[in-house]
């Protein structure tokens, strides 16, 4: 399941709800990822734009590949301003044994990194500056420049 | 017409343009000075799928989307 | 910093303490794998010997490869019996970015399972049956029998 | 007099035992029909580090640990 929230994440609500729900599906193996926003460079907070349509889609692609690995796959990110020292973003993954689990969480978060259509600023002095040197061209970017 | 919208930090408001294929957005787009830095480095999306060539038809009504360089989490 | 209970983890508790340590010390990543006991095979619950010595000495050596990449390290094991859809261990990684935190829980998770000195029962119908052919022989193992 | 001991699912008490070295440990120890099946999955430490080899010596009141296969978590 994807989740999408204005501001930081409340991680401990999150956190339980999705360990009840493995629990009872009797998975064996539940490896959560978090991804909380470090004071450095003077920020007051990093604030994102989530394009939702295409993260929907990216995020149900993995959901499927878990699946025919009989995992399964959760995810919270922020919208908008989150302040220093809390969080934008978690991905669980869910498995019955251990292998798959530790391989998805690796190969998801990279992907997650790598793909998923989530824009990042760095708010300082309450001013929004795109992080533009920590960002990565979606594979096959630049199709409109080539004609 | 087509409409084109640009995402994230690219901040400009969506256009509409006449364009049979991608190929036509292209050429309309690099007409513009302010969205060339930005063209390079943008993945596209059709209808809100990722396309990975400028062969594609486009029709009435079709949205056509720019996609900046991205970091999550 | 490695803690034992006996019977099942409070694992959202643990957690909780857990994740605010990391937050107070700037970290920007932290996964946390939690391994439940299945109902499976007609099993009431897992029980759990550990040899707390060897097991203090195995985890400050991972401690010390953690803190070599910038990284820190947490677990949790339960001593005794640990029912069905509860969990007995919990394990977590520290670290300013994802990379290094996405590696060593992989290495720290797995290295565990096939060196730490810990042995499982299952237990049906309140009996304790040693979990042999689900173990493994920690690294140079049959030493006394080559003479 | 060095200590033996066996850990979890051996299930055998401490025997004290004349030893100068693990070699001499490990001839004792595989007279015990009981602990043969033992022996050739069992890691060894010494005063609980675990050890590779049987060149070890031993003194008086050092303690011989055996460590069956383990299955944590």
């Amino acid at each position: 399941m994807l989740e999408l929230y204005r501001g930081e994440l409340d991680v401990d609500k999150i956190f339980f709800r999705w360990r009840k729900w493995g629990e009872r599906k009797n998975y064996g193996a539940f490896i959560t990822f978090v991804g909380t926003v470090r004071a450095e460079n003077d920020i007051e907070a990093l604030s994102f734009d989530v394009y939702e349509p295409i993260l929907t889609q990216w995020f149900e692609e993995w959901q499927q590949k878990a699946r025919a690995k009989g995992a399964y796959l959760m995810m919270a990110h922020s919208i908008g301003d989150v302040p220093v020292h809390t969080s934008s973003y978690m991905a669980a993954v869910f498995s019955p044994k251990r292998r798959v689990a530790l391989e998805l969480i690796d190969e998801f978060v990279e992907d997650f990194k790598a793909n998923a259509p989530i824009w990042k600023y760095d708010v300082i002095t309450g001013k929004r500056r795109y992080a533009r040197e920590r960002s990565h061209k979606i594979v096959g970017s630049g199709l409109l420049a080539d004609t | 017409m087509v409409q084109v919208e640009f995402l994230g930090p690219i901040g400009k408001n969506p256009i509409a343009l006449e364009a049979k294929n991608l190929k036509d957005v292209a050429k309309e787009l690099q007409k513009d000075e302010e969205l060339k830095k930005w063209l390079g480095e943008c993945a596209v999306a059709v209808n809100d799928r990722l396309v990975q060539t400028l062969d594609v038809e486009l029709k009435e009504g079709d949205r056509v989307t720019l996609l900046p360089p991205v970091c999550g989490g």
